[in-house]
């Protein structure tokens, strides 16, 4: 019995954090943020060359074999530092490749992948649904299967930067398509959040690679799009907890440091205790996952749901907590705000997978 | 208890009802000029019948009217009705008018009070700054007298339409020696004045309502000032009572409602359309619950302004529960979206019912009301303090 | 326009204060709440010297010939006061004869009601049922109808000691029976609020006297007792946050009143700033019902349901604003605590009367 | 990461199995004696194995095992399985011993340590006033030293189990002029003493689990103390620690969740039955996220602890959150139990899962724990400036 991150965990989280102090530390999170591009390729290449692409992947198809705890432990980083990078969509390209992929497909993507040679995606939601449920579970989706794909598809994330994009295809199927086939168009749709840009995709009779696994293969990819979001989300409402502490301690009102005041102090106890048990709960899901397969599915969506939005209501605190400079675009929290809503929304908002735990669990 | 207006009252409605009749819209050749010609010229016809700038006496301009708040609320009821201009919003005429009416030299009065009330000169606000903001007192943009004029330098933020502004009222430190609340003073200032410089302060929705603005020896003339050297803490008060007045507004909430429950209609939810979730049905009443308390406490501070009694409590309650719905319904919204969530919103704030991705922006709007005009835990120490009687802050008390 | 109390009115409510001051201060209520009768003849004597029987009786009928306001007004005192005492049974079997009886079923009965005479009470609900929605509704009533009554019905206040108790029946109807009449029984069935004992009522064959009108007056009846409760929760939950402010402002730890600490503070304010503004959401519903017909079920309805449920949070948090000693039986909050839980409860749950007003609103 | 044991671990699982399966429950003539006999003889076999007082050394009645939170809990785990008795519940070993143990003399341990892990004797704790409760160095309760023994005098409250005790530890004031917390001592009393008066404090909901204990010149012998004169509140925090960790329990929050599942699928809401309203499906899962974060967070500690590493935040945080999800829990069950809530319930709680009215209770009981073993704002303090590192209370600070 051990709940807790292995040496080698600690040091892969750590990694990460140098690097985000060094290499995108707040003020070039900020300028990325304020900027056009969907992608800085220099922060893609050095995440490369820390393994950021193939932690998951096999040791055969050239990624480190580690498990999703390990690929979620690094999500909590990106989460905590805002990092914009397509690690989430890359990730998930992987993971649907090595879940539904025939031999010969890992053998041909997965190294490329791994590699930083090719950057991947996701296509599943097929257009801007009002619910937060339309198209993010793989048998709502549409698009009908075959080796020419037309239809459209909204939300991929960094895809205009993208050069392999795993399609969501009827019958809980999955499809890939290349960027520069015939009949592929990729609009940059912006987005809420500013570090993780969403493209419209396009496609017009275009040829496609149907993978091989269809069905609850793909159930195990939603899941750990799941777990993913729901570390990412940890490690923003962890950010927004001691952002906001950091300021308590700094700025300075009627003579003392705010966080002299009680109801302040209070408040961000009463912050603090909302996220740090999650922390069990995003592991718990990951490591579900990984080895009791039982509850994976369950656990995912309850550290989806509870753990999005418990970051959402974070965020809004911590606008609160740095008073009226916390509703500047300035203000880093305004970027943590918005990732809140991207983790909260991306594949169901939280609503839906409560109503599908409870479905899980007979009631 | 009645809700109705009396005889008397409603023969005031039928007068007004038919002024507008007869005034508004514009008729004939008065179709021909501008907008902003006819509601200036429709505003002057107003005032000379007594139906705007009502506290103003006839010499700076106003109509000088009897205090009749449920007359004023008649006049709001029937203007509103029939789409006429009302009285020219904004702080100017909201909350320097008032302060120099009551505080103001005579000469600062017949110069300024007209031309803001009939909206020819504009005002904004300088009383936050980087370094106080609850603690407003602790100010430091500095004003000297140097021969004739004021010379000031400093930084302001929050600065609500500093850019578009003729005139700013502003709070300076003019005694440095003295204890912090009696070292301020309340100066006007021309904003075309050179050594100013406005900076817009973007909003996490992506919008620019404020600025920052910064001061390098900029000049305004000596008598310049309301009140005394030394007494712009005093003075701000008058004119802050009115602004927690302005932001309090039941108005806006109850819209929430209605546009929640479009959204509702609209969207769906675990395969049913989101009204019929009963989830999302109880939260909408358990809102709806909030807001009707809130609109009929309303009724009561008319009540209470009519006969002159203090509400007490309730009045000061009034931002907070307004700040509170704007939550609750912030989280309505966000939950009812869904995907929608994920597209940036159009920053700019819609006048009548929110709808689809503009419940992204009132999710963040949300929470600048609660930071606008005192901090929601602001408002709870006045309320813990002034309205419960419980005692007062020790840090907020040590520093006055 | 004049959205206030009268003097008249503000005169009845002081005239209560100063009632439950002299007659039934804190140490009385506490000896009554810890006793076994359901009614203390004096207090409800005195109350009914007062003009608390007849409230709302027309004047020809021997009453006041008041409002539903007025007896709202006085509902809230005795919320505020937790005087134990039968006004709300006894009020609401005289809003049901006069809104349901014949001209002759009035005279005979509403005066004697007003006079104390007679001491009336109402019999809807049919069992206990675990939704809080059971038989509170007029169309929930299975009872037949007709010269002779069998069945059961519960939660009747101070039913053991009343004379005329007023029977929901099938179609929307009333009856009413005398106590004594044969086949009828009443049991003293205690209950939660011991300032407002509950029985259960048991009819065989028992001979009953139907009010003439049916239907819409009943569900007018149930509207003024929705009132009636949400104005009895405000004023309960008033003294909740006056309790806990003046506790606040004489218990001391470190040195100070604990008024002093800023979480406190902010939670008394919280308490305060949730429950004043209800003032008007009760005064509203029964003006509605006085006057503006058209709004006033909903308003009854909106004012129960937001109202009753404060109510239970502020009593509450008042346990917890008076650390340990909020806890014990001694401390008045556990009074106020089980009146809320009555007021919330009785004539149906919160979550009953939003549904039911999400459907007027045709949702 | 691995939520199952080693090899070793569950080799000693196979172990502690085959002990319960050869001792309990008793067979034979072991069935004849009576159930206190039954578990008296089991335990004394327990801890003769090294199962049962692990921590204890063996001169004291102890079995005396390093150290080892995994073992510790696979006794638990299997001893539970078993319906075994574990170890002895209550203040006395969970409290008291691991103070003697650590301050006390060696014939306090001599003479308490045994009797209280085997039973024999039972404890309460003398801690609270009337007036020092959050305070609790503020308290009063004076013990003087008259010839050979303390004199006690003076008031205790919430005083657990003070009518079934034979034995307190209190903390009383001996050295009136020093400061506070200097001037408190930590003492042992016999409770049948005379001058001793108990008188049970009845609470809301009904139940008596609380004393008033009430001392007029109450005598213990001289050499009854534990640590010196005036180090009582040193002592104190030794003993504290343990109460927290007692009471931020994981197990009793997952039970809850059970309960509310089966109270959902009895009841009925707007025509359906609870579990199907989308609203309580909702609120349901919202809970059991907080309830899973809770437990799986157990695991972390008990990982932490098998470590020896310090737990952090987590730690601080574990009553608190108990507690929040108690009160969560209470409110779905009041709004699913409807006219139940009319009807008085039976004051004791229930061991297993809450059903019924006994929902009526837990929403009570739900505020007791709140307040008992530290109010939630004490918790607040205790995370924002012992976790979160933010500026301690001035007010506490002062009187320290």
């Amino acid at each position: 019995m051990n709940f807790d991150t292995s040496e080698e965990q600690d040091l892969l989280q750590d990694t990460l954090r140098q690097f985000a102090a060094q290499e995108c530390p707040p003020n070039r999170v900020r300028a990325l943020f304020d900027g056009d591009e969907a992608l800085d390729l220099d922060i893609w290449q050095k995440l490369i060359e820390l393994g950021m692409g193939g932690i998951a992947v096999p040791d055969e198809y050239g990624g480190a074999g580690l498990e999703l705890l390990d690929l979620a432990l690094a999500a909590e980083v990106l989460g905590e530092t805002a990092v914009p990078c397509p690690f989430l969509g890359h990730s998930l390209a992987g993971l649907a490749i090595q879940l539904c992929g025939s031999e010969l497909q890992r053998k041909t993507w997965l190294p490329k992948l791994a590699s930083g040679e090719v950057l991947g995606s996701v296509a599943f939601a097929e257009s801007a649904s009002e619910d937060g449920a339309g198209g993010w579970q793989p048998e709502d989706w549409t698009l009908a299967a075959g080796d020419r794909l037309t239809g459209t598809k909204a939300f991929v994330p960094v895809g205009t930067r993208s050069d392999l994009i795993v399609v969501g295809t009827a019958g809980a199927g999955l499809a890939l398509v290349e960027v520069g086939a015939p009949g592929l168009e990729l609009t940059d749709a912006g987005g809420i959040d500013r570090t993780r840009h969403l493209a419209n995709l396009s496609l017009r009779n275009t040829p496609c690679e149907p993978l091989a696994k269809s069905g609850p293969p793909v159930g195990r990819l939603r899941d750990a799009a799941l777990v993913l979001l729901a570390a990412d989300a940890f490690g923003g409402a962890s950010k927004c907890v001691s952002m906001s502490v950091e300021y308590a301690k700094t700025r300075e009102q009627f003579g003392v440091t705010i966080g002299h005041f009680q109801a302040l102090k209070h408040q961000l106890a009463n912050m603090a205790t909302e996220v740090e048990p999650s922390r069990a709960l995003y592991w718990y899901a990951a490591h579900a996952y990984d080895h009791i397969q039982e509850e994976s599915e369950r656990a995912a969506a309850l550290a989806k749901s509870h753990i999005t939005s418990q970051y959402m209501q974070v965020a809004r605190d911590s606008v609160e907590a740095h008073g009226g400079i916390g509703f500047t675009w300035e203000c880093d929290v305004q970027i943590y705000f918005k990732r809140a809503m991207f983790d909260r929304a991306f594949f169901g908002a939280p609503a839906v997978h409560r109503e599908r735990i409870a479905q899980m669990s007979g009631w | 208890m009645d809700l109705s207006y009396s005889e008397q009252y409603e023969a005031y409605r039928a007068e007004v009802a038919s002024f507008l009749a007869a005034n508004w819209p514009p008729q004939g050749a008065e179709q021909e000029v501008s907008q902003v010609e006819q509601a200036s010229r429709f505003r002057a016809k107003a005032i000379e019948a007594g139906y705007l700038a009502r506290a103003i006496p006839k010499r700076y301009g106003g109509s000088e009217q009897d205090a009749d708040v449920l007359k004023a609320q008649i006049i709001r009821e029937e203007f509103a009705r029939a789409h006429a201009p009302g009285e020219v919003a904004g702080i100017g005429p909201g909350m320097l008018v008032p302060t120099l009416l009551e505080r103001g030299e005579e000469w600062q009065k017949e110069k300024f009070v007209g031309p803001t009330i009939r909206g020819e000169i504009v005002w904004c606000q300088g009383y936050s700054e980087p370094g106080s903001g609850s603690d407003l007192a602790s100010l430091q943009t500095k004003a000297e007298l140097v021969g004739d004029e004021w010379v000031i330098n400093g930084q302001k933020i929050w600065t609500s339409g500093a850019h578009r502004a003729d005139y700013m009222f502003i709070l300076c430190r003019t005694e440095p020696d003295q204890p912090k609340h009696a070292g301020i003073s309340y100066l006007l200032l021309d904003m075309k004045r050179p050594g100013i410089e406005v900076r817009p302060l973007k909003q996490m929705n992506g919008a620019a309502d404020f600025n920052e603005v910064f001061f390098d020896d900029v000049r305004t003339p000596a008598d310049w000032i309301v009140g005394r050297r030394g007494e712009g803490w005093l003075v701000s008060r008058t004119t802050l009572k009115h602004e927690r007045n302005m932001i309090g507004n039941a108005s806006r909430t109850g819209m929430l409602l209605g546009g929640l429950v479009n959204l509702a209609r609209r969207t769906t939810r675990n395969g049913k359309r989101g009204i019929e979730d009963a989830d999302v049905r109880q939260r909408l009443v358990e809102l709806e619950g909030y807001i009707r308390a809130h609109e009929y406490s309303s009724y009561r501070l008319l009540t209470k302004a009519a006969k002159q009694q203090d509400a007490g409590l309730i009045q000061m309650m009034n931002k907070l529960n307004g700040t509170n719905i704007g939550h609750r319904a912030a989280q309505i919204g966000i939950d009812l979206l869904g995907d929608q969530s994920l597209v940036a919103p159009n920053p700019q704030r819609t006048v009548g019912p929110i709808e689809g991705t503009a419940w992204v922006n009132q999710f963040m709007w949300s929470l600048g009301t609660s930071l606008a005009g005192g901090t929601s835990n602001i408002q709870r120490n006045v309320i813990g303090e002034r309205g419960l009687g419980l005692p007062r802050d020790e840090a907020a008390q040590r520093s006055k």
